[in-house]
């Protein structure tokens, strides 16, 4: 059996009319960005640059990239293990946080994080959260922060469908409901949690029906067109600025790798995953861009090339950067020993 | 500090296989007590240490077979032990139920290797080496036995036991186990497992009467420690019969176990009460350490072919050089010449690396540092030779801090065992005692003696010109076997060009 | 700096060696002996005295001031000069 | 510093005010509250119901349902979501019922609250404070009872608080929400009815330091929370019998003051270590370890700990308070350490078995 999803668009989605080429142009980009980093991690990672666990984003880029259109610099995020992707797109930049995968003082969290958590105070991205559903009361709590001191921001919580089966979602989900907070919930929906398909841990797999249970706006999208997901999340992200309580996104999307470097990936069908790229968000985009005369093939080489050097130079400056000294070792486990010279 | 050699326990015994130690470094160890098992031409025979101390580095292996007089450890003649000593001759006094005086030894503890025929045994160690060596001495067996039982516990010292060694005790680890537990000597049981094996039940059988180590606190050991106070010697009532602080005071107050009766409690005695512990032993360690230099100097006379080698040397660049480094400098931070000699003595040795190492196995082997053995005269008399590690790295500066400190504890008996061993060339400076050259003996298994000595006013003809200058004689005695006068030469030579230039040193 | 007289500095001088050799027996060492012969004070216990007796009687004491020090009444006298010359 | 001794109730100095341990804490809650508008209290039934154990009382109608936030029965969800509020800039107090409850959000706890500073190389500190009730002694029975505040203390990045007199539960909380990282304040159940005055000069307290309630000169009863009172009835029996104990309240579990545990033991020699956790990789087995580490020829006895029995607490009154650290066992360890056994008759109870099953 191979899994699928149901298409189904947003009930209240209408197609953003989008005319600028220009953001069309700058999501592919961000896109691409996403996608080449993480190529590029893997060679890095097959060198023993990088070590520990790295969960591939690729194949799932539309979400973070469409999902961060509508969101403002004010608003919050919190992700997962799987958040290369949400953090290239929320701006952290990837010099940062290709350091933080070597290991240096110059990445994002100090060399203390790795890839699994990746934090950026200043653009309020609360990483990098690597137990499943851990994130989501934590978002409650920012969301709540906001809400009680009236301030107009949305905080929005990436989790796995994955996250769907533990108990933190559901709290949660009802807390942040109960209290009306403004809180963006995306469930990224790649079929697997790691390796066990959705319809062996989950009774009923239709999430975003059962989100629409805990009594909030709850709607199925598209995960592999960034127009899609980019329509719902600004739809959703509207309604939480209008007051109506936290919004539940269920993005159907695909990861193309396997869960992680570890990962043997024995579980999925190779014809499944051929299926799957041939809904590539990435090139789905180019070639919808190509056919609208909007991308030439010299701008798709300028592009690359753009973002090849951008990425070399993110490696080039992980490369030279210095490592935290061991004798820092004890530095940041209180705010006492972070302050200390 | 002494070495503990191959004893002569014959006098056709020229050679002796070391099979077993019976002590590793760190131990206690009191004059009289059993530390290693050698076996000869014609037995196993058990050997005992002739100084009380602290065993420093075992030089030799089990398994290795040497010749009679060859250092096989280092025992540090440290006399700190809680319990004075009488006279020479009379052993440590025996801890209450110990067997004193002419006791045969302990029924349970008396069976020698299995291999052994009984009569053999009985008469194997001590009767004959001390008909040997100490024949005015009595043999005292049950105490030694009893010391034995008590202070030495059965180990494996270096690192790679031979196969032969632990063949020989034919145990295993928790036999080994219960064996040091229970204080029983294994070389001294008869195996009744298979091949003769020593099994659990033979240790459990031999175990003797335990006299254990005294039972008492941290705290009350550290407080009789201060006060003065033999532990052993207090009576504890705590937990299971446990020395307590309270039992300390207590003993303090009716003077009970105090090492010096006559002693007050008053604070500040401590100090003059050790030192007076240390003259107390003194002349005994004296004796002690004659023997022990008597032993290595022969041993070194007999088998190293001496050389000797002298020159004069200018010493007016080194002691100008000197005075401007000491000009302003408060006498605490003052250079003496020594500091200069014992500097240009290494870098010598750097550059002539074939006089620092060790004569062994018929074959020079090189050290890979070099740590001056600096003799160091003892005002009661003796010497010793502490070491001052990788002389050629040390500013001179450094380097006479560290002479000050280790001629200071040298002679207040106060050296760690790290300062004792391990040198790789000795210097030796009798120029304080007036003499203007020294011809020096080896301590083997060095190779070379580099002796200085006096600093004295001569005429000195430099440049055609006829002057005054201080001059110093430097002398080196060296093994032929490593090397030939004309090394000598070029150290001695090398020697006298670094003292030129003094502010490189 | 406390200016002394004869008595003091030799006080003073014999109390020092005696911290340094504590057996030292002064019977045996004239007024004019060289004392570093007799009692045997090697060039680290000299040094060593030149520390001590710079120190109790805050005296400087050069190298060049050495030979003054050769004897016991020689280094009283040395003493007794610099304390009462320069205070 | 000023303490009170909560077990007594001397007479009344003028100023004084007559207080509980519960009164107490509301008073630095509703000061909390009054002084600081980023602070909020939320849990379970901490407002209409006026808190499980009544320490919110009256503060929701003094402050409204946004600030006395009752929560639902979702222990993950409302402490993450406070540890969320305050990296966002607020200064929450979160209430838990007891401490077997916080094992729901000990993920929060231990892999948000204390880890975040670290893993986000100092950008993210969460100034939060969450309160819970520990301890046993109400035959509330082994899902309600236990004392795992051992277990917090564990935990870098955290701080560990047990405020055992009226004194610390009234000063403690304003320091601990001052500190820039998480707070774990442990109240324990038995001492909430404990009343008292409250010195007219108690005023702020810090939370670093240890503190000597009494005096002694041999054997240091070290001790914290609930037991405190415990130890120090323990040290007027011991007294009548010419043993002078000092009675140390650790207050802070975590970081633990070496200091003020090594200069009391210098002092007497001798320590018992009280302890309500269970025996086996206790906090009194981390004291007895640092006393052997720090201060080894300072001690004249083994050092005992008196701990829990090895068993879930159990309901039955007599085996309740057999499980328990009591003041006979107490003044036994500490009669062992000083070497004066308690005469045979009086039955002083067997030294309990270092780990494992009891008897």
């Amino acid at each position: 059996m191979s899994a699928t999803h149901t298409p189904r668009s947003p009930r209240t989605a209408s197609r953003p009319n989008r005319q600028a080429a220009g953001h069309r142009l700058a999501l592919l980009e961000s896109m691409l960005r996403v996608r080449r980093f993480e190529e590029r991690c893997v060679e890095l990672y097959s060198a023993a640059r990088i070590r520990g666990f790295m969960h591939l984003y690729i194949g799932e880029e539309a979400v973070a990239v469409g999902v961060n259109e509508a969101l403002t610099d004010d608003d919050a995020v919190v992700s997962t293990y799987r958040e290369h992707g949400h953090a290239l797109a929320r701006g952290v930049p990837a010099e940062a946080i290709m350091a933080e995968m070597f290991g240096k003082v110059t990445g994002c969290s100090r060399g203390r994080g790795g890839s699994m958590h990746l934090f950026d105070a200043g653009r309020r991205f609360y990483g990098g959260n690597a137990i499943v559903g851990g994130g989501l009361p934590l978002a409650a709590g920012l969301a709540l922060a906001d809400r009680m001191t009236g301030r107009d921001r949305v905080t929005c919580c990436f989790f796995g469908d994955g996250a769907f089966a533990e108990g933190e979602f559901h709290e949660t989900a009802n807390l942040a409901a109960l209290w009306g907070l403004p809180l963006l919930l995306v469930c990224e929906n790649n079929l697997y949690a790691m390796g066990t398909a959705l319809a062996r841990h989950q009774a009923q797999t239709d999430l975003a029906l059962r989100a629409a249970g805990y009594g909030m706006v709850s709607w199925a999208v598209d995960g592999m067109d960034v127009f899609a997901v980019e329509d719902a999340a600004r739809k959703a992200a509207e309604g939480i600025r209008a007051g109506t309580g936290p919004h539940f996104l269920e993005m159907r999307t695909y990861r193309f790798r396997a869960h992680s470097m570890y990962d043997p990936d024995r579980y999925r069908d190779k014809g499944e995953i051929e299926h799957w790229k041939e809904r590539d968000p990435v090139e789905g985009l180019a070639r919808r861009l190509r056919e609208a005369k909007e991308l030439t093939d010299k701008g798709r080489t300028a592009l690359e090339d753009r973002l090849a050097a951008e990425i070399d130079r993110a490696v080039e400056a992980a490369d030279q950067a210095p490592e935290e000294p061991v004798g820092d070792l004890l530095k940041y486990v209180t705010s006492a020993e972070a302050s200390r010279p | 500090m002494t070495a503990f050699t191959m004893p002569s326990l014959g006098a056709d015994m020229e050679e002796g296989l070391l099979q077993e130690w019976l002590v590793r470094p760190g131990d206690r160890v009191h004059k009289g007590d059993v530390v290693a098992v050698v076996e000869t031409d014609k037995a196993a025979i058990e050997v005992e240490c002739f100084e009380s101390g602290t065993v420093g580095r075992l030089l030799v292996a089990p398994g290795a077979r040497v010749p009679v007089g060859t250092p096989l450890a280092v025992i540090e003649g440290e006399a700190v032990s809680a319990v004075p000593t009488g006279a020479a001759g009379t052993l440590m006094a025996a801890g209450p139920g110990e067997p004193v005086g002419e006791a045969q030894p302990p029924p349970t503890h008396a069976r020698a290797r299995g291999d052994q025929e009984p009569a053999a045994r009985h008469e194997r160690p001590r009767p004959r080496r001390q008909a040997a060596r100490r024949p005015e001495q009595t043999p005292q067996p049950a105490q030694a036995e009893a010391r034995k039982q008590s202070a030495r516990q059965h180990v494996q010292a270096l690192p790679e036991p031979s196969a032969a060694a632990s063949s020989a005790i034919g145990a295993g680890p928790l036999v080994r186990h219960l064996a040091e537990h229970r204080g029983v000597n294994l070389t001294t049981l008869h195996g009744t497992g298979p091949g003769g094996r020593i099994t659990r039940a033979d240790v459990e059988r031999a175990a003797p009467p335990r006299t254990a180590r005294v039972r008492a606190t941290p705290y009350a050991r550290r407080l009789a420690h201060d006060l003065g106070i033999d532990v052993r010697a207090v009576r504890g009532t705590g937990d299971g019969g446990a020395v307590r602080a309270a039992d300390v005071h207590a003993a303090m107050r009716t003077g009970t176990g105090a090492e010096r009766p006559d002693r007050g409690p008053a604070e500040g005695e401590q100090r003059r009460h050790a030192a007076a512990a240390i003259d107390n032993r003194a002349e005994e360690r004296t004796d002690a350490m004659r023997r022990a230099i008597a032993a290595l100097m022969s041993h070194a006379k007999r088998e190293i072919p001496h050389y000797y080698l002298s020159t004069t040397i200018d010493l007016a660049a080194a002691e100008d050089w000197l005075r401007r480094v000491n000009r302003g400098r408060a006498p605490a931070d003052r250079l003496v010449p020594a500091a200069l000699l014992l500097k240009a003595a290494a870098l010598a040795a750097l550059e002539v690396p074939t006089l620092n190492g060790y004569w062994q196995n018929d074959a020079f082997v090189p050290a890979s540092e070099i740590n001056l053995g600096v003799a160091v005269s003892l005002r009661q008399g003796g010497l010793l030779a502490p070491v001052i590690h990788r002389v050629d790295t040390l500013p001179p500066d450094a380097l006479m801090g560290h002479l000050k400190d280790l001629v200071q504890r040298a002679r207040r008996g106060r050296l760690r065992g790290s300062e004792t061993t391990g040198a790789t060339l000795t210097v030796t400076n009798l120029g304080d005692q007036g003499v203007e050259a020294v011809f020096g003996v080896i301590h083997p298994p060095q190779v070379a003696l580099v002796g200085f000595g006096a600093v004295v006013e001569r005429p000195w003809a430099a440049n055609g010109m006829l002057g005054v200058r201080p001059v110093v004689t430097a002398t080196l005695a060296a093994d032929h076997r490593a090397t030939d006068g004309a090394v000598g030469a070029r150290y001695l030579t090398a020697v006298d060009r670094l003292l030129q230039k003094p502010e490189e040193l | 700096m406390k200016p002394l007289n004869n008595a003091d500095a030799l006080a003073v001088i014999k109390d020092s060696i005696t911290q340094i050799i504590p057996d030292a027996d002064f019977t045996l060492v004239e007024p004019d002996d060289k004392f570093r012969d007799v009692l045997e004070l090697d060039s680290l216990d000299f040094l060593s005295l030149i520390e001590l007796l710079s120190e109790r009687t805050g005296v400087r004491i050069d190298e060049e001031d050495y030979p003054e020090l050769t004897t016991l009444s020689d280094a009283a006298r040395f003493l007794v000069d610099r304390t009462t010359v320069r205070s | 510093m000023t303490a009170t001794r909560t077990r007594t109730a001397g007479p009344t100095a003028p100023g004084d005010r007559k207080t509980t341990y519960r009164e107490a804490m509301r008073e630095a809650l509703r000061e909390a509250l009054r002084t600081d508008e980023r602070v909020f209290l939320m849990g379970e039934d901490v407002g209409r119901y006026g808190g499980c154990f009544g320490v919110s009382l009256g503060l929701l109608e003094e402050f409204g349902p946004d600030r006395i936030r009752d929560a639902p029965l979702s222990e993950s969800a409302f402490v993450g979501a406070g540890i969320g509020a305050a990296l966002a800039g607020m200064r929450p107090i979160v209430e838990i019922m007891t401490v077997n409850f916080s094992l729901l959000a000990l993920d929060q706890i231990l892999n948000n609250a204390a880890t975040l500073l670290h893993m986000s190389g100092g950008q993210l500190p969460v100034p939060i404070v969450i309160r819970m009730t520990t301890g046993a002694g109400r035959q509330l029975a082994a899902q309600h009872s236990h004392s795992l505040e051992g277990w917090y203390a564990h935990i870098p990045g955290l701080r560990v608080l047990a405020p055992a007199t009226l004194t610390d539960a009234r000063y403690m909380l304003a320091p601990a929400l001052a500190d820039p990282d998480p707070v774990l304040v442990f109240e324990h159940g038995t001492l909430y009815n404990a009343s008292g005055e409250l010195p007219a000069d108690a005023g702020p307290v810090g939370i670093d330091r240890a503190a000597v309630r009494r005096a002694g000169a041999d054997v240091s009863l070290i001790t914290y929370g609930g037991s405190l009172p415990k130890a120090l009835a323990a040290a007027d029996d011991l007294a009548s019998g010419g043993i002078s104990a000092e009675v140390v309240d650790l207050r802070t579990l975590r970081p633990l003051d070496d200091a003020t545990i090594g200069e009391s033991v210098t002092r007497t020699h001798r320590a018992v270590v009280v302890d309500e956790g269970w025996r086996t990789g206790s906090l009194a087995a981390e004291i007895a370890a640092r006393l052997t580490e720090q201060h080894f020829y300072d001690l004249d006895a083994p050092v005992e700990r008196v701990c829990s029995a090895e068993v879930p607490v159990p309901y039955a009154r007599g085996l309740e308070e057999a499980a328990l650290p009591q003041v006979g066992g107490i003044v036994a360890a500490a009669r062992r350490a000083v070497g004066e056994p308690a005469p045979t008759e009086t039955g002083t109870p067997e030294r309990p078995p270092v780990t494992g099953r009891e008897g």
